[in-house]
């Protein structure tokens, strides 16, 4: 997975003899703004990008995501041996050292990941990204959630030596590499966890670095000022360009272009979508595809929205592209998936490419599926709920899906209950509601990050979509397919087109873009879409033109 | 004895948003050096508007002095600007106001107030101004005074505020003292002590005083001559013997036989009938006519010109004209006169 | 005296726990989960999350429980940044949203009383009306569309002082004009209301008579008589100054305590909105006590009659 | 001094007709109260500007929605983002109601000709094409009703509440203080804010939330007057005569509170719209399409600089609004504050 | 006189204001007399001395600390039913000292005056109502136009002319007066004085007339108490009293009066009064004692046969 050809990470290896010596007498220090603190440091409790993106640029785990989003070996010295029925993998591990001159083993492994699952531990990443993927890491936690007992070495992961470490899947996956990639997968030493106790990643002291940079200042988790510097005992620090980072927190957009205005900084945070146009051709801002989606979620426990052509008016209901391009203005793309575009590839062919537009706005057919589903449900009236987004640009969003849809569909009316992202959480859980605003980002880089939401009873379905012959196609997918990428990737596609284009399941807004406003003199900074945010491994400052 | 004072046709009016209160009407009278004069007259008379435009004190924003000259020591205060008249106020005349409760700077302490003019007008040093206020402090009859002058109004009793007023009023010595009601407020004791300051602190210091009041046992007992106040005029003026026991005008005849005596007992008391006048539209003629019973048509008409009764003794009133018909005062005015006549 | 005192903090105590226990149920009625995952966890893993925070146990228990700690001083800890304390977390960012709030609370009072007294000297003139007119301005534009004007004006065009942060006093200056444009307002309308009532009194009216000059009038005898009733809105004002500076904070990047207060009440994290709550809480009564004092101090009115009885 | 002409006809000297009862006659027209306090506010040229402005902005927050001819949550998003353009002062260039707009390059473009619009939008439009004409009349309208609402609960609670404290004082004027405190003591953000929360946003829990803590303010002042108030001579009277507390009440404390409530109230107004403002920047304001002053300035500052118009002109009208109910808070403060009554 | 019927007896009256603060007030302290019906009783004394608390707690605006007013051999202060409390409402009224401060300023004069008619349902219709009013304005000098105007049109003396006739509006037997007319200039004084003096004759009524001004309060009062620090120090006649003050108090309140009388004036000697003449011994009872009949003085055993002395007749 992965794709080469967003605006950015795209310093080819090529240019970067010259490069050597464009940074020769410029400082090699980037000056950033985030958009929040960091809330955790510890890798087996983040749960956020943020936490990711800096866990990611001080520490390293068996992998480690490459500038094109492609995970390579890292710590793991070498590809693993794996065995028939791709469950069981062995890792060697290369030579490599803590910040406090200890070497990184495989126990430190063992100790991180039963951390991770450990009920008492109580991580939400943990058992999320180890459920159903590790061996035992279910049981654990059901037996945790019951207050049962529970026994931590039944978990698939084993030190055969100082430098072997063993782990088995419940079943095979295919991404497996993304998976070892992920920040909850790294490292941790026992032997300074336990002596910091409740200190442990309290502070940028209380904490033990393996990866490229180190961090020299962070005051905690409600700092809002930090500092990266380069680890000189990184085992790859000849790779590392850059000396220093600081990063300052600014939660307000328009603050912080601000402050990239006067000079103050070489790069912000996301911009918020009213901002961007206004940096519309600017080569300072640096633009790209995130692979986040957002869709209408289609209650069908309802009972209007359980009838096919009410949820097919629905999802063909609103004109998106104008939403795409005239309202929200930033990039964002009209969705006719939910697979998100620039994000999977095979081949290199992109998902989208082989699966196309699945549902698109077309007010002439969403009308005449209203008017089928109304008769059908002997109503010529029907109020629904919806409940609005979290992000910023979700009222101006809502208003305008609102409008349309009542436009288009005559005869509905859309009571629209914004209320905190919290809120929202909670009444997705409890279903309630009738249409929900929503989004989703993946956590690795498969598509069945996406497909596999919308199973049966799945998780994070809390839609009541139900469709025995998707749950097949997905199970085969995660199961029997797994080790046949190409049959795997055709049963997913035939999923999504049975989930929109017959059933209409969902209805799909847009895709997402994400902006930000970087110094033109700051290059090489690669920029993922899912787990963290930003490798800052290969960044070089040269002077801006 | 010369004039330390003279008021000459003095005209005041206020702009209100009813109208122009024309509340001095040309007002003419003198005062001497070292006597007490006393202005009577009912309330909204214009005694205070009289003694607040010698001090300059009105209201700047809606008062106007018309017409007419205070002259103080023959210098016309009227010209003065801002600065010169600061000098003068504190220095040679000073003032005394009605109410001890509310005339102190609630948040400075007696002795600094005190002080002040003594360090404005006297460049006293700041111990020695002290010292002085102590001084002072004990000649107003307050005990302990080291103690007291670093204490607040608040501490100290009605009494003992007027005082300290009274105090601060002659801390320069002036040559013009101006009291309007000063022991209004007070309890007949206690005013009875602060009349007696006042007249044994006169005595010391040889000021002019200007004693506003409406009580005329106050005045009898303090005043050397009388002027007597009704809508914005003075009616009638002379010695406290003259106004007292040979009063002229119907004004003070009333004012006179209203108070009950404590001696005699009288059925009913003299009541003057109705209100006084609306200053707003004064009218045509005499403004007491209107409550007058010996009213002539031509009280309603025209005003009544000071009338010479002595040669200190002046009122306003048509009946002192030659061709106006003689009346008999109320009994109690007659009673005093024959008195009058026997002390002559 | 000392008889008032005890009674006055007990008194406080009381409040302060009553408001600490309003603020718990209220809390618990917000709807939203304290989990930022949860849309993606399954059922066991949200339960054992729970079971940690002790949220699954009924509310009275949970209430029991925090009122036990906080007794003990303990606050819990935060949610949103993992297993931090709160008590942590609040010193560390009340200190600039205090430094903030002074600052702002002093250059706006002190210009807010000049203006009121200025207007009040020169009533119903031009200067009356323009002061007024600065000082109605000062409320009437919402404090995020000034703090904004003025850093993209000042800042961003000027250059004249920096962008954003909290590192030193140069980037204090333009939060604090910013944020003391509404004390300006309120104590320059109050002290204009305030000064023309006490010129207007006997003891002015003597001032005068003493041959007092303007300036001695209005400095030496109306400004503290005119500042005494000004003492008991400053001191709400300064909790409001101190605490609800969210909008500043969130535009010029301050670590101060508004911005993450909201943020927590967003995120349904508890042990900070109960932290929170009951710092304000407690910021708020003691500056009420030393407001009364304060009161004692400046009117001698008070501080004689609170002595001697 | 008696130089007067001695030739006086003798005529003039006899007894004047005084009607007696003549002298009780008042001549001054019988004003009331009300009367006298509005001949004061009229005196007052800055209060009268004000209300004028504020009579003018109330009326046009009612017609401005209908003399448009579009409606408030009408969109048409080929027509977004336009710069206000009106007839008749499009051509005067230096009003900017030309339909122009500077670029970032510095350049003029009529964006009315870019976009192809016939039509006048003269307030301009925003992000989703909606005419801000009627949204700003209509916020106008909301925000004032906002305030109206809270300063009408707010008086409400407040009075009674301050009124009950003071007049009967004692324990239970000791035990209302408490309570005052302890709300008081509350941070207002929170109860706000969890109000919202479990109210959900919209008018109703706005307001609801500004009740909860605004009428504080208006119960201490009352409280503080009832105090002055009860000790007052004609209300011991009414005592004597034998009247209830609540006829005592609401004969003679009301009525004579009235200036002080009205007073305050003018200034919760404003507080209530600068609120409702603060809310919508902390993303609790009105649910779209409904649109408060605060919302459209919130929104529009996002754009400020992009589209300009769409913060000023709601801003303008905002600050208008406080401005003139200041200022006419102001001049019946001095109309009706008895100190300053003849 | 002794024969005379009780109107109202006031036995060992106290009232405490502050009970157990820092800041208690004894404002009376024990105070026992007689009112006599259709008499009117002045009482006197310096400011603070708690005649307006006497007054008010005799009309139960304060409920008494200790002691009871007996009206008609009724206890006020005791418990009554609403009836009772009416009837006593009506009976017994107040005028009070400032004339502006006792009407209400948004109330229309017939409002201010038919209050009590209204509460007492003493008019069956609006007719009578307004009937009643107008002639109650006229017994106090005013005129039925005046019906409709606010009081800030009125000057003072009007104004406390509309406050009795509030009073009068409910026919009470007895009124007390605080400082009726205190507030009043001089030449407006006489006239409610004299406008008391008629009502009383002509409807029998009791006044208790509280002032400072003691040349007032001789002219209209029958007897005359003199307060102290919430003590009566003094009472009897007032013929009697300026004829012979016995208690240093009173002599030197006496002595204080200014006269309107220059002559007079000038060879006035004051008295000072300190308590601390009286040099009463631990133990000694010190309480009302009669020197002669009808003169009670405030005194010792001891004082008393040092009084009978200095009486004369
Ligand atoms: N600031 C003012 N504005 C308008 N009218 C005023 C002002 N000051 C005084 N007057 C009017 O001037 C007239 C005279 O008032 P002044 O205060 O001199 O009366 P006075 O004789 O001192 O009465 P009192 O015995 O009540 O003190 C009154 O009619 C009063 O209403
Ligand atoms: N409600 C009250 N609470 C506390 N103290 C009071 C109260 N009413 C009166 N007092 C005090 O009781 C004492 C007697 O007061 P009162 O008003 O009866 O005096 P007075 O003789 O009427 O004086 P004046 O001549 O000034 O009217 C005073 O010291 C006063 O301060
Ligand atoms: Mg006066
Ligand atoms: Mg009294």
């Amino acid at each position: 997975s992965g794709d080469g050809d967003k605006d950015t990470g795209k310093d080819k290896p090529s240019d970067e003899g010259t490069k050597g010596e464009e940074t020769a007498n410029v400082p090699q220090e980037l000056r950033m703004l985030d958009s929040s603190e960091i809330p955790t440091m510890d890798t087996v409790l983040a749960e956020g990008s943020t936490s990711f993106t800096y866990i990611n640029n001080v520490g390293e785990g068996l992998y480690r995501l490459d500038q094109n989003h492609k995970p390579v070996p890292a710590l793991s010295d070498g590809e693993p041996e794996i065995n028939e029925d791709k469950t069981v993998y062995k890792f060697t591990l290369r030579d490599s050292k803590w910040s406090n001159g200890e070497p990184v083993t495989a126990q430190d492994f063992v100790y991180a990941w039963q951390r991770a699952i450990d009920p008492a531990t109580a991580s939400p990443y943990g058992p999320y990204m180890m459920g159903g993927k590790i061996k035992g890491a279910a049981e654990i936690t059901e037996a945790g959630a019951k207050k049962k007992d529970y026994d931590l070495n039944t978990l698939g992961v084993k030190a055969l030596d100082e430098k072997t470490l063993e782990v088995t899947l419940d079943k095979p996956v295919v991404y497996w590499a993304d998976l070892f990639a992920f920040p909850t997968f790294y490292p941790q030493n026992q032997k300074f966890v336990e002596e910091k106790g409740d200190a442990f990643a309290s502070n940028a002291e209380n904490l033990l670095y393996n990866g490229p940079f180190k961090m020299t200042k962070w005051e905690g988790t409600d700092a809002t000022e930090w500092v990266l510097e380069k680890n000189e005992g990184y085992w790859n620090a000849d790779d590392v360009t850059l000396e220093k980072i600081t990063v300052n927190v600014v939660k307000d957009s328009n603050s912080a272009v601000n402050a990239f205005e006067a000079g103050e900084t070489d790069m912000t945070g996301l911009l918020s979508s009213d901002i961007v146009p206004s940096y519309e051709g600017d080569e300072r801002m640096l633009s790209w595809m995130e692979p986040t989606v957002f869709w209408i979620k289609l209650n069908q426990k309802n009972e209007a929205l359980k009838n096919v052509n009410i949820r097919k008016a629905i999802a063909m209901g609103f004109n998106k592209e104008d939403l795409a391009k005239s309202i929200l203005n930033n990039g964002s793309v009209a969705a006719n998936y939910f697979v998100p575009k620039d994000f999977v590839t095979l081949n290199g062919e992109d998902f989208r490419e082989a699966n196309g537009d699945l549902v698109t706005f077309n007010a002439e057919e969403a009308k005449k599926a209203w008017e089928a589903g109304l008769k059908e449900l002997g109503k010529d009236k029907l109020e629904l709920r919806y409940l609005g987004g979290d992000t910023e640009a979700a009222k101006k969003t809502d208003a305008y899906i609102k409008n349309q849809l009542e436009t288009n569909l005559p005869g509905l009316t859309i009571k629209l209950e914004s209320v905190p992202f919290a809120v929202r959480l909670e009444r997705d859980n409890a279903m309630d509601y009738d249409l929900q605003f929503a989004g989703w980002g993946p956590d690795y880089g498969n598509a069945l990050s996406f497909t596999d939401l919308w199973i049966t009873d799945g998780g994070s379905n809390r839609m009541g979509y139900s469709n025995p012959k998707y749950d097949q196609l997905i199970k085969d997918a995660q199961g029997k397919l797994a080790t046949d990428e190409k049959a795997q990737w055709e049963a997913q596609q035939e999923a999504e087109r049975i989930m929109l284009a017959e059933d209409f399941g969902l209805a799909p807004v847009y895709q997402r873009a994400a902006n930000i406003l970087l110094n033109p003199g700051v290059k090489g900074l690669a920029i993922y879409n899912y787990g963290p945010d930003y490798n800052f491994q290969w960044v070089k400052i040269t002077e801006a033109e | 004895m010369e004039n330390i004072l003279e008021v000459k046709d003095l005209n005041i009016s206020f702009h209100t948003f009813a109208g122009e209160v024309k509340a001095i009407r040309g007002v003419n009278f003198e005062l001497k050096k070292g006597e007490t004069l006393a202005i009577v007259g009912e309330s909204g008379s214009g005694k205070s508007v009289t003694t607040k435009a010698i001090m300059r004190l009105l209201p700047p924003g809606n008062s106007e002095i018309k017409q007419g000259e205070i002259l103080f020591e023959g210098k016309d205060l009227t010209n003065l600007t801002d600065r010169q008249m600061q000098k003068i106020r504190g220095k040679d005349i000073s003032m005394i106001f009605q109410d001890p409760m509310t005339s102190l700077n609630p948040t400075m302490t007696v002795g600094k107030q005190i002080m002040e003019p003594l360090i404005k007008h006297q460049n006293m040093s700041t111990s020695a101004a002290r010292e002085r206020a102590v001084q002072l402090l004990k000649l107003v009859g307050i005990p302990k005074p080291e103690l007291r002058v670093k204490q607040y109004p608040h501490q100290f009793s009605g009494g003992m505020r007027q005082r300290v007023v009274i105090a601060i009023a002659l801390a320069c010595n002036p040559k013009v003292l101006i009291a309007d009601e000063p022991t209004t407020a007070l309890d007949v004791t206690i005013q009875a002590q602060i009349l007696e300051l006042m007249k044994d602190l006169q005595k010391k210091i040889d000021t002019s005083i200007i004693f506003i009041t409406h009580d005329l046992g106050v005045v009898a007992n303090v005043a050397d001559r009388v002027a007597v106040m009704y809508g914005g005029k003075i009616v009638e003026i002379g010695t406290v013997d003259e106004v007292f026991y040979n009063p002229q005008h119907p004004y003070t005849w009333g004012l006179i036989s209203s108070m009950p005596s404590l001696d005699a007992k009288e059925e009913e008391l003299y009541a003057i009938p109705g209100t006084p006048p609306n200053l707003l539209h004064p009218p045509k003629g005499d403004a007491f006519a209107p409550r007058n019973e010996y009213a002539m048509q031509i009280d309603l008409e025209e005003q009544p010109p000071m009338f010479k009764v002595s040669d200190t003794h002046y009122a306003a009133t048509w009946l002192l004209h030659p061709d106006a018909p003689k009346v008999e005062p109320p009994e109690a005015v007659k009673s005093r006169m024959r008195k009058f006549m026997g002390m002559k | 005296m000392g008889k008032y005192l005890v009674k006055r903090i007990l008194f406080m105590i009381l409040t302060l726990f009553i408001i600490a226990s309003i603020t718990f149920f209220l809390m618990k009625i917000i709807p939203g989960t304290p989990f930022a995952s949860a849309a993606k966890l399954p059922p066991a893993q949200l339960q054992i999350m729970k079971a940690k925070y002790g949220l699954d146990q009924p509310v009275p228990v949970q209430y029991a429980k925090y009122i036990g700690n906080l007794l003990q001083g303990d606050l819990g800890i935060s949610f949103q940044f993992n297993n931090t304390p709160v008590t942590d977390l609040m010193i560390k960012r009340l200190g600039p949203s205090m430094q903030l709030g002074a600052q702002a609370m002093i250059v706006g009072t002190v210009l807010g009383i000049m203006l009121g007294i200025f207007a009040a000297l020169r009533q119903n003139t031009w200067v009356d009306y323009s002061a007024t007119f600065i000082a109605v301005l000062g409320k009437a534009v919402p404090n995020f569309v000034f703090a904004g004007l003025l850093q993209y004006f000042i800042a961003v065009k000027l250059g004249w002082f920096p962008v954003l942060f909290w590192k030193g006093f140069e980037y204090t200056i333009l939060p604090t004009i910013a944020l003391s444009i509404f004390p300006i307002a309120i104590s320059a309308r109050f002290m204009r209301t305030e000064m023309i009532e006490v010129l207007g009194s006997d003891y002015i009216l003597l001032a005068k008579a003493k041959g007092a000059s303007y300036y001695e009038i209005a400095v030496k005898h109306a400004l503290r008589n005119a500042l005494i009733p000004l003492v008991t809105v400053l001191g709400p004002l300064a909790i409001s100054l101190m605490t609800g500076s969210l909008v500043v904070e969130k535009i010029f990047a301050i670590p101060g305590l508004g911005e993450q207060f909201v943020k927590s009440i967003y995120v349904n994290d508890y042990p900070v909105i109960m932290g929170t709550t009951i710092l304000f809480a407690a910021l708020f009564v003691v500056i009420i006590l030393v407001v009364d004092i304060l009161y004692g101090i400046i009117d001698p009115r008070i501080r004689l009659s609170g002595g001697n009885k | 001094m008696a130089d007067f002409e001695a030739n006086i006809s003798k005529d003039r000297f006899r007894p004047a007709e005084i009607d007696s009862a003549k002298s009780e006659e008042i001549n001054k027209p019988s004003l009331t109260f009300w009367q006298d306090a509005w001949m004061r506010v009229r005196k007052n040229k800055a209060a009268l500007a004000s209300l004028i402005v504020m009579v003018l902005l109330v009326l046009m927050a009612f017609v401005g929605p209908l003399i448009s001819g579009k409606d408030f949550d009408t969109q048409k998003v080929s027509h977004n983002n336009l710069p206000p353009r009106i007839q008749g002062l499009e051509n005067i260039s230096w009003l900017p109601f030309d339909g122009v707009k500077v670029n970032k390059a510095g350049k003029e473009i009529n964006m009315y000709e870019v976009k192809k619009v016939d039509e006048y939008y003269w307030f301009g439009t925003d992000a989703l094409g909606r005419d801000l004409f009627t949204r700003t009349w209509k916020g106008t309208q909301i925000s004032l009703y906002i305030a109206f609402l809270a300063a009408l609960i707010d008086m409400i609670i407040g009075v009674a509440y301050g009124a009950v404290s003071g007049y009967y004082g004692g324990r239970l004027d000791n035990v209302m203080q408490r309570i005052t405190e302890v709300l008081v003591g509350i941070p207002t953000m929170i109860v706000v804010i969890l109000m919202i929360l479990v109210l959900q946003p919209g008018i109703i829990s706005i307001t609801v939330a500004l009740t909860i803590t605004g009428w504080v303010g208006m119960a201490r002042v009352v409280r503080a007057q009832v105090l002055k108030l009860k000790e007052q001579e004609f209300v011991l009277a009414s005592k004597t005569l034998g009247n209830s507390d609540g006829k005592i009440i609401s004969k003679h404390l009301l009525p004579n509170l009235a200036g002080v409530i009205i007073i305050n109230t003018m200034f919760t107004i404003p507080n209530a719209i600068f609120f409702e403002a603060f809310l919508s920047f902390i993303g609790l304001g009105l649910q779209d399409p409904l649109a408060s002053l605060g919302t459209l300035i919130d929104e529009g500052f996002k754009v400020l600089r992009l589209h300009p118009h769409e913060m000023i002109i709601p801003a303008v009208i905002i600050s208008l609004i406080m401005i003139t109910f200041n200022m006419l808070a102001d001049g019946l403060r001095d109309a009706l504050d008895p100190k300053m009554r003849d | 006189m002794e024969n005379r019927e009780k109107l109202l007896e006031i036995k060992n009256l106290k009232q405490y204001f502050n009970i157990g603060q820092p800041n208690e007030v004894k404002a009376i302290d024990g105070i026992t007399f007689d009112i006599f019906k259709g008499e009117t009783l002045g009482l006197v004394g310096e400011s603070g001395c708690g005649k307006s608390t006497t007054g008010r707690t005799i009309i139960r605006l304060y409920d008494a600390t200790d002691g009871e007013v007996l009206y008609k051999g009724e206890n006020v202060h005791g418990k009554k039913s609403k009836k009772d409390l009416k009837k006593f409402n009506r009976s017994m009224q107040m005028i009070f000292q400032d004339p502006y401060a006792s009407l209400n300023p948004r109330m229309k004069v017939s409002d201010v005056i038919a209050e009590g008619i209204d509460i007492h349902g003493l008019a069956k219709s609006k007719k009578e109502r307004m009937e009643r009013v107008y002639e109650l304005l006229e017994t106090v000098g005013l005129n039925r136009e005046h019906a409709n105007r606010y009081p800030h049109e009125f000057s003072g003396g009007q104004r406390q002319r509309i406050g009795i006739a509030r009073a009068l509006a409910v026919q009470p037997e007895f009124i007390i007066a605080d400082e009726p007319i205190s507030a009043l200039d001089v030449s407006i004084q006489a006239q409610v004085v004299n406008l008391m003096k008629k009502l009383q004759r002509e409807k029998g009524l009791t006044y208790l007339f509280i002032a400072h001004d003691l040349s007032m309060v001789k002219y209209i009062s029958d007897r005359i108490g003199v307060m102290y620090f919430g003590k009566l120090v003094e009472l009897t006649t007032a013929e009697e009293l300026y004829k012979n003050p016995l208690h240093p108090y009173t002599q030197s309140l006496l002595s204080a009066i200014p006269l309107p009388d220059p002559e007079s004036e000038r060879t006035r000697r004051r008295k000072t009064y300190d308590p601390n003449v009286h040099l009463y011994a631990d133990g000694e009872e010190v309480k009302m004692r009669e020197v002669v009949p009808g003169h009670y003085v405030y005194c010792s055993e001891k004082e008393l046969k040092q009084y009978q002395q200095q009486h004369v007749k």
